[in-house]
């Protein structure tokens, strides 16, 4: 397998994640598409993880396991980012009966 | 399964499928068994519940998504059973074929993993047929479920650190012919058993009651089946966990291998393994008739206040002991 | 080759449909069910290159209980239905052309990395659990840690943004 | 170390002693108990006595410069509790777990500080701003509030998800397969792109978290929306934490290719100020003004970060230094005013002249009028520019973007001093004579650094 396959299905992921943010309106599809750009990145990681054990160099394969810790504590992260969104979503909801970002527009002035 | 690698090959595919065929089916004739078992001699209750399905939050096709739901809950139920490993092995002609379908180093993991995704089947059951006080009754729900699964997961971690593995079959064979790991971590033991009791019933709780029986009827099947289910793989984790699994006691199962062979042993060690199964699903189903007596409120807070500082209390406890 | 990259590909076209699901469906519901497919396909392409515990965490953690976690937070949600407005249709198309021209342009870039062109070989033992938690106590002890600090934050964090104890505006009395 | 460890456990204690504590004074004394001993620890690090050492693997590497700057986050931090803290407690009825938040804020600023691989950069980022998604909207009487950190929030985990996505091209892209910023050597290979295409995307994000020209849309929003307390703390604190994390992986991991990244950071440099400045003009909203001020202040920052010399390494700490105290002595005299307006400040040199003179010596600070340190700050850094080949054009933008923001500032002067008082005199919040001291400390430092600079920037070379 080769990683540009990986590299290329992570960017796809990513993107797409970024075009939800940019077009849809609902604050928690938004979220679900942050999460979708962290998994992608997620992916990468332990791709380039594996790429990196086969091709180990100076360093022993020792170095190579970084890549998948650092996955573990970006899945962490992502769970981070997602309860902190939904707490800060409901807490907007409660004040405003909407989850419509276009609401947060009439900050502006 | 470190370093060596098994070489996929005909027999090995027919092996394994014949097995998971054979578990499959061994998992639908021991829930059916204790449905029987349940309904027969523990008295049944035939749920009462409102007969009308009440429209869904989701639009107009939930029929379909909930049945799936059913349905999926039922396969991951069942894909438990695919790292329980079932025997030592058994030998046909020159063959060893080993008794698991799939042995990862992850299969305490997988196990629980499996176990929390059941989450899903319980909110999608709530979410179409609970009429009054929805959002209260998934609420509720989740409040239990979450209690009980945190709880199980608390009390399996002390276990894995007197293990130091996650892999079914070292735990078991660390326990053959050695002191089972129930006289260490009876703590533990309980709240799996109270855990799973909780867990495995779809209707378990007050909302559960009021549901029960109501249209649907295949599907309702389904989510009763999952729960014998539920009930018959966890009572067999349980077994491997903390009664040392196939392992037959007071015997040494070594000297008997060398002495009447691997298939002679197999036989043994399923009539050991059945029996102990037997006994924690007795168990189980007894725990689940005395707590449906409870209120979900009360088992709440019997969840969140009691249950959880006990797991805690006891991880922390085995960690003090095991580094001192 | 022959199963992994048939598995591969299988895989990827799910994860592709999943994405798909969470940008395209009209509602949420289908949006986070979509996500929990994706987790799945993530979680695949783990066990393929032999990770198996990261796929398990990430099923047990992301699926589990961050799926759940969304679900609830629909639930609160939806159960006050209303409109859902639509973004202005240009607005649309200029986000949908802008993430497809970072999609070639960090294909372009990545496409020219020649001599990174590594083969993936099947079997190593970094993915294995007891690897991951001597690396969690010994080398990376310190951001474990400091993960933690983080988790804590956002569990004063939440207490703090939701639990009020003065009673809620009335929601007619909020000007739109 | 000693910094993360006693802001990690103070945050704890704080947490647990929300329960024991519902008398809101004593949390207010425990938290300055807590910033003295901080700001204590560090500076026992920064004279080499750590109190704790255990081997972490070089996952943090604790450095003079990064110690430097927990200091004056954490000065900072203790000015806004001594000025603030009253504030702070009736932000909600939430009083300790607020002051838990900060200190857990401050621990991802001291780990921004000092880390040393991209996994402890990613997280202490995290750490930094996780807590101030939820600080921004603990006013649960304001909607406002609550809208900024949604906002905020959105925009934040976005562009966390794109450093995510920079960090894993990086790693990929590193032939050695390692998260340590000094083992990222790009000197000896070619110029890789997919570290490169990283790089780019870590840019973005870091820019972001510093609020730099096309990715400051937030800044705004959120100032003027949060309490003014913790506006206080994100322009001071957070965003010197953000900047001290920019500014050592652009000099340590990518300063071996820093003709590619230049032309780029030239370009959020200049945009920042043009863009901060000219818009701060048209603001009626004094927070809104000082948040498109601080806009332009971080692309003033961005400008060390662009020369790369020992002057422009003064001139950060200076600039920072300085910058930090105007913003908290500015944002502190919002806080007492009854509202946000230019109309505010209208009359305040007849109603209170004392504490007028320190508001428009903090404004001279900002501005860069000589004799104060804000001055000094920007000379360094134009100085520093001044050291390279071809950079007249920038020194150029910046110097008149320097005379752009007096308009404004002075704006703020010109109403103390020549408008007559638009509220009634009742309704102007009484200054206490603590609160006036303090400011008037805060004076005298700016005007001492704007004297004597060497009592900051001599410590870099320690």
């Amino acid at each position: 397998m080769l990683t540009h396959f990986y590299v290329v299905l992570a960017f796809l992921l990513f993107s797409i994640g970024v075009m939800g943010v940019l077009t849809r309106r609902n604050a928690l599809v938004l979220l679900l598409c942050i999460e979708l750009m962290m998994s992608a990145g997620i992916l990468l990681l332990v791709v380039f993880s594996k790429m990196h054990l086969t091709h180990a160099n100076s360093f022993s394969g020792a170095q190579a396991s970084q890549g998948q810790i650092f996955a573990l504590f970006a899945i962490m992260a992502a769970a981070v980012i997602g309860i902190t969104g939904i707490a800060v979503i409901f807490a907007f909801f409660r004040k405003t009966r909407s989850v419509d970002i276009n609401f947060l527009n009439r900050l502006k002035n | 399964m470190k370093g060596n690698y098994v070489t996929i090959d005909l027999a090995l595919v027919i092996e394994k499928l014949v097995l998971i065929i054979a578990v499959t089916f061994l998992v639908w004739v021991a829930a059916r068994m204790i449905a029987m078992a349940d309904r027969k001699w523990l008295h049944p209750s035939p749920g009462t519940g409102v007969k009308d399905i009440s429209e869904s939050l989701f639009g107009a096709t939930p029929r379909l998504l909930v049945k799936a739901a059913a349905v999926l809950m039922l396969v991951v139920s069942i894909m438990i059973s695919t790292v329980i490993p079932w025997g030592e092995a058994v030998r046909i002609g020159s063959r060893n074929v080993s008794l698991f379908i799939a042995r990862v180093d992850i299969g305490v993991l997988l196990i629980l993993a499996f176990l929390w995704l059941g989450i899903y089947g319980g909110i999608a059951q709530r979410w179409s047929y609970v009429k009054n006080d929805r959002i209260g009754a998934l609420f509720r729900f989740g409040s239990l479920f979450i209690a009980c699964a945190l709880a199980m997961g608390l009390a399996i971690v002390p276990l894995l650190m007197l293990a130091a593995s996650t892999d079914l079959q070292n735990i078991i064979s660390l326990q053959k012919d050695a002191v089972w790991n129930i006289f260490y971590q009876l703590p533990g033991f309980l709240i799996m058993l109270l855990g799973t009791a909780v867990l495995s019933k779809p209707s378990f709780t007050n909302d559960g009651r009021r549901i029960a029986g109501a249209g649907f009827g295949s599907v309702n099947a389904m989510y009763n089946l999952t729960g014998y289910v539920l009930l018959f793989l966890m009572g067999t984790f349980i077994t491997a966990l903390y009664l040392g699994g196939y392992e037959i006691p007071f015997v040494s199962d070594l000297a008997l291998r060398r002495r009447f062979g691997v298939n002679v042993l197999f036989i043994l060690q399923g009539i050991s393994f059945s029996f102990k199964i037997i006994m924690v699903v007795a168990i189980l189903l007894w725990t689940r008739r005395v707590l449906e007596r409870y209120d979900e409120s009360i088992l709440i807070r019997w969840g969140w206040k009691l249950i959880i500082p006990a797991a805690l209390i006891n991880l922390a406890g085995t960690a003090v002991v095991l580094v001192a | 080759m022959g199963a992994t990259f048939i598995l591969f590909w299988i895989l990827s076209t799910l994860a592709f449909a999943a994405a798909m699901g969470i940008l395209v469906s009209k509602k949420e519901l289908y949006s986070v069910l979509s996500f929990i497919v994706l987790v799945f396909a993530i979680s695949g392409h783990f066990i393929l290159m032999n990770a198996q515990f990261l796929a398990i965490v990430n099923i047990l953690v992301v699926a589990g209980a961050l799926g759940v976690m969304f679900l609830y937070g629909l639930i609160l949600v939806r159960s006050h239905r209303d409109s859902e407005q639509v973004k202005i249709l240009y607005m649309r198309i200029a986000g949908v052309i802008a993430s497809l021209l970072l999609l070639i342009v960090l294909t372009a870039a990545v496409s020219k990395a020649s001599q990174n062109e590594v083969v993936l070989r099947p079997g190593t033992w970094i993915g294995h659990v007891d690897k991951i938690g001597e690396e969690l106590f010994s080398r990376f002890f310190v951001p474990f840690v400091i993960s933690g600090l983080l988790l804590l934050s956002v569990l004063v964090g939440t207490v703090v943004i939701i639990i009020n104890r003065e009673p809620a505006p009335d929601p007619k009395s909020v000007t739109l | 170390m000693n910094a993360i460890i006693i802001s990690g456990v103070w945050g704890v204690a704080m947490m647990l002693g929300g329960v024991l504590f519902r008398r809101s004074h004593t949390t207010v004394f425990i938290a300055i108990a807590g910033m003295i001993l901080l700001l204590a620890g560090n500076l026992m690090e920064f004279f080499s006595t750590p109190l704790f050492s255990f081997d972490g693997f070089e996952m943090l590497k604790v450095s003079s410069f990064g110690l430097h700057f927990n200091t004056i986050a954490f000065f900072g931090t203790l000015l806004i509790f001594l000025l603030n803290g009253k504030d702070i407690e009736t932000l909600g009825n939430h009083s300790a777990e607020y002051f838990s938040l900060i200190f857990f804020s401050l621990c991802g600023v001291s780990v921004a500080t000092s880390y040393n691989t991209l996994l402890t950069l990613f997280l202490g980022i995290e750490l930094m701003v996780v807590p101030l998604y939820f600080l921004v909207g603990s006013d649960n009487r304001n909607l406002k509030g609550i809208e900024a950190s949604l906002k905020m929030f959105l925009t934040g985990a976005f562009f966390s998800a794109i450093i995510l996505m920079g960090i894993a091209l990086i790693y990929g892209g590193n032939s050695l397969g390692s998260m340590y910023i000094t083992f990222i050597s790009l000197g000896k290979v070619d110029v890789n792109p997919m570290i490169m295409t990283g790089m780019v995307l870590l840019l973005a994000g870091m820019a972001f978290k510093v609020s730099a020209a096309p990715f400051h849309f937030w800044a705004p929003d959120v100032y003027d929306g949060t309490p003014t307390v913790v506006s206080s703390f994100l322009s001071a604190v957070v965003q010197v934490g953000a900047f001290i994390a920019f500014y050592k992986l652009f000099s340590t991991t990518f300063g071996q290719i820093k003709p590619q990244w230049q032309t780029l950071l030239v370009t959020v440099a200049v945009l920042s100020m043009v863009i901060g400045n000219v818009t701060a003009i048209f603001q009626q909203s004094i927070k809104r003004m000082l948040a498109y001020a601080v806009i332009a202040q971080s692309g003033f920052l961005l400008l060390g970060l662009i020369s790369f010399s020992d002057v422009g390494r003064e001139g950060v700490v200076l600039f920072i230094g300085s910058y930090a105290l105007g913003m908290i002595g500015m944002f502190a005299v919002i806080s007492r005013l009854p509202d946000y307006t230019i109309d505010g400040f209208s009359g305040l040199g007849k109603l209170n002249p004392g504490v007028a003179l320190f508001t428009s010596i903090f404004l001279l600070s900002l501005t860069g009028i000589p004799l104060t340190a804000g001055f000094l700050g920007k000379l360094y850094l134009l100085l520093g520019l001044a050291a390279g080949q071809g950079w007249g054009w920038l020194i150029i933008i910046a110097s008149i973007s320097m005379a752009v923001s007096a308009v404004y500032y002075f704006r703020i002067i010109r109403a103390m001093y020549f408008r007559e008082p638009v509220h009634p005199v009742e309704g102007v919040p009484e200054m206490r004579v603590s609160f006036r001291w303090l400011l008037g400390i805060i004076a005298a430092i700016l005007i001492l650094l704007g004297l004597v600079p060497d009592i900051l920037t001599s410590w870099i070379y320690y």
